[in-house]
């Protein structure tokens, strides 16, 4: 956040304080997230979600004083972001970070602080279970989710054998894990691709040439966007399947009709029809004209849990702010929401399908999958 | 047998893209001594008009030609602001000056553009794949990427060896103040050359965003490895680049494809596939290690 | 007849199939000027880099105080007192004179590996090293940065140099290139000073000087010695005054 | 070489006190993240002292510094993690926690990557020698990326900085010292060996490497033996960066990095005493004064870097001392 707009939310907070009943203590919070660099548009969205709640909130956010900081997508930026928050600006609670590896160098040093964390987006298997910790909570889902409910969905279509393919790294190599754990039929082919390639022309001669009935891939960012293009270019028409990551808002405008009809698992969509998500889409298109992304979505969720849990208890009291914050007592724009034994949520997962409504490529939610769907590291989770 | 021809083609592909890159790269080094650390920025540049002015206008071959004339136009702008300064100056501040560039070029995209990607696709008469003799089944716009790089590799060895431009461009690379003292204008030769190799960086960031994605940053892994390709063929040299880059091209495609299946013979399945992946991706810098420890000077390299 | 102190047999190198130095056999005695001559491209560049190190031949052998030292590499053969000076002038431009003659003392001494005590207290260093200056006459100008040397003042401080490696043998290549008549007049004199230090193999196209100072000439042509002997007999041989003087008589 | 105390070296000791009281005084006023930024200016100007030996000193523009940093940095994230979990790393060793042990064996490790890089690299030269080095840094940059074992790509967290006796290391102004205090070292190390014996032929090699081999010194081994001991202080930098973040991950191997050193260097002024020192503290208050007046604080940046590149060639100290680098 650049000065100018700092100062500006700065006055508006002030206004608010001044307007807002005294009552509860004042929550400082400070939010990480990627706003330069390559993977802006996801930490904008995770931003503008949250801010959007806390306008929606009136009088109720206005003991909440925001601080936003770019940790440029670089992990040591974070850790110093999270450093002077935490040593200088004296936060209660943190929260924001996109990218799982930013997230595991960040939260456990901020909960070993006594700081609260609420994870907007990145929830990696390690925080879920020997590692999770009572102030640590995950808004979104955990890492593994959407790729389970890819796979719950190739078994449930009777899809009998499917290609999959992830970058080699920890989240790809959970990711396809995840998968497999709900898939049960053939694998023809498992590919790790490098981190940040853009020309994905050798594992399309690999799947034209794997006899396989769908291809599962999990590539974030521009790495999907090029793998869409090209796939589409390759005259090979086995169906694809993905976790929601590769087609989220952000990233469709510049896929184009290459993303058409690919099959996604989600824990969201703008079509859910819950009021709750209905007044949350509506009020992103008209305060920043372009429609939401999940990121987005759960931002706004993070930030109604968090006015939720303030409204039941005092942070200066970490205990009964825990409990406040695992009641999950708020409208959430996924609709049913609960927190498990580790924090992590207890939702339904649907696969949507990319489809164009105008001009404008979107999702549509095709069929719930998983329902009241945990994650399997809860039981390791020692709390 | 099919797949092996198919990733021989998309290894030649991949080399073609390295090559308009590279082709740029090695001349200005060759004809100006000066390492150009933002030819990537300029690809970059490239990719976003033709995204811009195809999105604006409709048309990809109206934005093909901006992404050429853009890129020019950039390079021939800095070139007299800033890299003019630094033709006298050793290797070090040349760097520096440039990596500074690449820091304004890439915000700059930025501020203007925004963060989020921008849509670029193929007009309908490139899309789709073309069955090739034996069967094999391939992606039309990957053919026309191979062409355009063959027409440039044969249009750049005209233009040297028969052109009046290219005769200067040599006397530049042997003796620089010789050619000043023939008359020529040393200064426009070299803006000139400068916006040659910017424009070949454009069309390649206009042909490869519309497969990719164009957004801000790309060009930096491109300029790495189109570095590597100079490095390996020899500074200076377009033979070299053209060689470099169809070596490199070949060992990333055929390494990543083959790798996972030979280490498979060795170990389980498992490890095979993310050992083959590091290996695979360590593999074109350990070729130019190699290289570079049994000819210092690279496979055509005229000096060291 | 004086011990040979650099002994020369049978070297050959090739560049492809241009034969640089072909079959060549030299010596150079004790307390002689032996001068090399020959036409520009006769090998004289190459046939020295052979002998100082730089290249490797491809067949003969280098004996020097009566040992071989083909396996040693440039420094090595430096440092047992073949000191050789440049075609064009060659010296370190931002030292000062002491410093660059310092540096070969250190070279010289095979001990640059000490890093704990500062050279310029060093009194190993800066006491040869000022006897070398002084003897080369730059002892006024041993502060001055080399650079700003003029180009007699730095022939000087490569003598220098060349003196403070406690040299047993001198090759100089040119050392009157591009010196005026006085300067030369002075490189003169200094030669003869230098021939009481060690024997000099001498590589000059001056032929004035040369007649005037060797005491023995090695003609090379095309790689080849084709003629060897006192400054008499040089200029009496047939075939010198033929392929090497062009005197077609 | 100069005299010691001539107007360059009180710019010297000017800058690295302005670098110890700017730390004193944020810690005294309570901006315990002013002391974290002091720090890390400490840090990246010991990773610029390391590269200066080679680079300024010894004329060897090496694109890839990055490497020795981030091996540093694996070596102190290694020890420390296994430290944490008990897990044996060699026979029955599990790691350390101590910087004292971390630290010595972050130098030998990357010292030994120096060496082997080093040998290799050196045998070229120019141009070669910048795109070697950045090659050799890339492929241990792709290697830690898919090497599973330690975070990957994710990186690595030990949560808690490692420990030194008789100190907090926690806190900030303490850990400051500690960084201050070899940076300190590392300077008073660099100008002893720069006005040594060695050091002459160091810089002899760099401005005429025939000369100095007719001088009987082998060019070869003083310069391996310059890229060596800059690739262990390199390391020693990475080491304690990673202490500063308790994190360690692949982008400390990146090019971006090397190339971040390198700045700090040039920035500073190559081949000067307190060059780094200058160009890291300069680096990070634009970074941060930048970053708090636009979100595209790097277009700014990038414009300042080039008019010091254009117009101030000697960098910031060769414009205080207002002279040409000399030896």
């Amino acid at each position: 956040m650049n000065a100018r707009k700092r100062l500006q939310f700065g006055v508006a907070v002030a206004a608010l304080m001044l307007a807002g009943a005294a009552g509860a203590a004042p929550v400082k919070v400070g939010m990480i997230t990627t706003l330069s660099g390559g993977g802006a548009g996801l930490g904008i969205d995770t931003r503008d979600g949250f801010m959007l709640a806390l306008k929606q909130a009136g009088d109720a956010a206005s003991e909440v004083e925001l601080l936003v900081e770019d940790d440029q997508q670089k992990p040591d930026i974070a850790v110093q972001i999270a450093d002077k928050m935490i040593q200088s600006d004296q936060v209660d609670l943190l929260t924001g970070i996109v990218w799982s590896n930013l997230a595991m160098a960040v939260v456990p040093a901020a909960t070993a602080q006594g700081k609260f964390y609420l994870s907007t987006n990145a929830a990696p298997s390690a925080l879920a279970g020997a590692g999770c910790d009572p102030k640590y909570f995950a808004v979104s889902y955990q890492n593994d989710n959407m790729h389970e409910a890819a796979g719950a969905y190739a078994k449930k279509a009777g899809i009998g054998k499917v290609f999959i393919m992830a970058p080699n790294y920890p989240a790809g190599q959970d990711s396809l894990t995840g998968f497999k754990r709900f898939y049960d039929g053939e694998i023809t082919n498992e590919v790790y691709t490098q981190v940040g390639q853009t020309d994905y022309a050798a594992e399309i001669a690999q799947i034209r040439n794997s006899g396989a009935d769908a291809v599962f891939f999990f590539l974030p960012g521009g790495m999907g966007i090029a793998f869409m293009k090209q796939y589409a270019e390759s005259g090979v028409d086995i169906p694809l399947i993905g976790p929601a990551f590769s087609f989220s808002q952000d990233i469709l405008p510049a896929a184009g009709d290459a993303a058409l009809g690919v099959m996604n698992g989600a824990n969201w969509s703008k079509d859910l029809d819950n009021p709750a998500n209905a007044t949350f889409v509506e009020g992103f298109e008209t305060e920043y004209g372009r429609l939401p992304s999940l990121y987005a979505a759960q931002g706004y969720d993070t930030a109604n849990l968090l006015l939720s849990a303030m409204s039941k208890a005092d942070i200066t009291d970490a205990d009964a702010f825990r409990a406040a914050l695992a009641e999950a007592d708020f409208d959430s724009v996924r609709g049913k929401f609960s927190f498990g034994p580790n924090q992590h949520p207890i939702q339904d997962f649907y696969i949507r399908e990319v489809v164009k409504e105008g001009d404008v490529l979107t999702n549509k939610i095709v069929e719930p999958v998983l329902t009241d769907h945990a994650d399997a590291y809860a039981a390791d989770c020692k709390m | 047998m099919l797949l092996v021809a198919e990733q021989a083609l998309n290894g030649l592909q991949y080399g073609m893209m390295l090559f308009l890159m590279a082709a740029g790269l090695t001349l200005v080094f060759g004809v100006m001594g000066l390492i150009n650390l933002a030819h990537g920025s300029l690809y970059m540049v490239g990719a976003f008009a033709c995204a811009w002015i195809a999105a604006a206008t409709g048309w990809f071959w109206l934005g093909l030609l901006a992404s050429l004339i853009a890129a020019a136009a950039a390079g021939a702008l800095i070139e007299i602001l800033v890299i003019r300064r630094l033709y006298s100056r050793d290797h070090l501040d040349q760097v520096l000056a440039t990596f500074a560039l690449i820091l304004v070029f890439s915000e700059g995209t930025r501020w203007l553009f925004g963060s989020f990607p921008l849509y670029l696709s193929l007009p309908p008469a490139l899309t789709g794949a073309v069955t090739l003799p034996g069967g094999l089944q391939y992606p039309l716009f990957r053919l026309v990427i191979i062409l355009v790089g063959g027409a440039v590799a044969v249009g750049l060895w005209l233009m040297i060896t028969r052109t009046r431009l290219g005769i200067r461009i040599r006397a530049g690379e042997a003796d620089r103040e010789m050619i000043a003292a023939l008359g020529v204008d040393i200064s426009r030769l070299y803006t000139i050359v400068f916006a040659l190799g910017a424009a070949l960086a454009g069309l390649a960031g206009a042909l490869v965003g519309s497969i990719q994605s164009v957004q801000v940053g790309m060009g930096e892994p491109v300029l790495i490895l189109a570095f590597v390709t100079v490095v390996i063929g020899g500074i200076g040299s377009i033979k070299g680049a053209l060689i470099g880059a169809l070596l490199v091209g070949m060992t990333d495609t055929l390494g990543k494809a083959l790798l996972p299946g030979v280490l498979a013979r060795f170990m389980d399945a498992s490890s095979a596939n993310t050992i083959g992946a590091s290996l695979a991706s360590m593999l074109i810098y350990i070729l130019m290690a190699v290289v570079l420890i049994l000819r210092p000077q690279g496979l055509f390299g005229a000096r060291a | 007849m004086p011990e040979p102190v650099l002994e020369i047999e049978s070297l050959s190198k090739s560049f492809g199939a241009l034969k640089a130095t072909d079959d060549v056999s030299l010596t150079l005695r004790g307390g002689e000027i032996h001068a090399l001559i020959g036409p520009n491209g006769a090998g004289k560049s190459t046939l020295i880099k052979q002998i100082t190190g730089e290249l490797r031949p491809d067949s003969g052998s280098i004996r020097f105080q009566g040992r071989a030292i083909d396996i040693l590499d440039a420094a090595g053969r430096a440092r047992l007192g073949l000191a050789r000076s440049f075609q064009v002038s060659s010296v370190i431009p931002d030292f000062t004179v002491r410093q660059n003659v310092m540096l070969a003392v250190a070279g010289a001494s095979g001990h640059v590996f000490r890093v704990l005590r500062p050279a310029q207290s060093d009194a190993k260093l800066t006491a040869p090293a000022d006897h070398h200056i002084a003897k080369a006459g730059l002892h006024e100008r041993a502060q001055a940065r080399a650079a700003e040397l003029s180009h007699g003042e730095r022939r000087k401080l490569e003598i220098a140099m060349a003196l403070a490696l406690k040299p047993r043998a001198f090759l100089l290549d040119e050392p009157m290139a591009g010196m005026g008549a006085e300067g030369g007049g002075q490189v003169t004199a200094m030669l003869s000073a230098l021939k009481a230090e060690a024997p000099i193999l001498l590589v000059e196209h001056d032929m004035d000087a040369v007649f005037a100072l060797a005491d023995r000439i090695s003609v090379l042509v095309y790689g080849r010695i084709i003629a060897s002997g006192s400054v008499d007999e040089i200029r009496r041989d047939p075939e010198v005054r033929r392929s090497y003087l062009g005197d077609d008589a | 070489m100069r005299q010691v105390f001539d107007r360059e070296a009180l710019i010297n000791l000017a800058i690295f006190a302005a670098l110890v009281v700017t730390a004193v005084v944020a810690h005294v006023a309570g901006q315990g993240f002013t002391v974290t930024l002091a720090t890390k200016a400490a840090i990246f100007a010991l990773a610029g002292v390391g590269l200066n030996l080679a680079l300024g000193y010894g004329g060897m523009i090496s694109f890839g510094h990055a490497a020795f940093f981030g091996i540093g940095g694996y070596v102190a994230g290694i020890l420390a993690s296994h430290a944490a979990s008990g897990a044996p790393l060699v026979a029955s060793f599990a790691g350390t926690t101590s910087m004292l042990a971390i630290w010595p064996v972050a130098m030998i490790a990357s010292g030994i990557a120096a060496l082997l890089i080093g040998a290799l690299s050196l045998r070229t030269s120019g141009v070669y020698f910048i795109m070697v080095t950045l090659a050799f840094a890339q492929m241990i940059f792709y290697f830690a990326i898919s090497w599973p074992r330690y975070g990957g790509e994710d990186g690595l967290s030990f949560y808690v900085r490692n420990t030194f006796p008789g100190l907090n290391t926690f806190a900030p102004i303490q850990y400051f010292a500690i960084c201050a205090t070899l940076l300190a070292l590392a300077l008073i190390l660099t100008a002893i060996i720069t006005q040594s014996r060695y050091g002459l032929a160091l810089q002899a090699v760099r401005q005429n490497s025939q000369r100095s081999t007719a001088a009987g010194i082998r060019p070869y081994a003083i310069r391996l033996t310059a890229f060596v001991l800059s690739g262990m202080i390199t390391g020693l930098a990475g080491a304690l960066y990673a202490d500063l973040n308790r994190f360690v991950s692949p982008s400390m191997l990146s090019w971006h990095m090397s190339g971040e050193i390198m700045v700090f260097v040039i920035l500073g002024g190559v081949g000067r005493l307190c060059g780094p020192v200058a160009g890291a503290a300069i680096f990070i208050l634009l970074e941060h004064l930048l970053g708090g007046v636009s979100e595209h604080w790097q277009a700014l940046l990038g414009l300042m870097l080039l008019v010091i590149v254009l117009f101030a060639p000697g960098g910031l100290i060769g414009m205080l001392s207002g002279r040409k680098r000399h030896a």
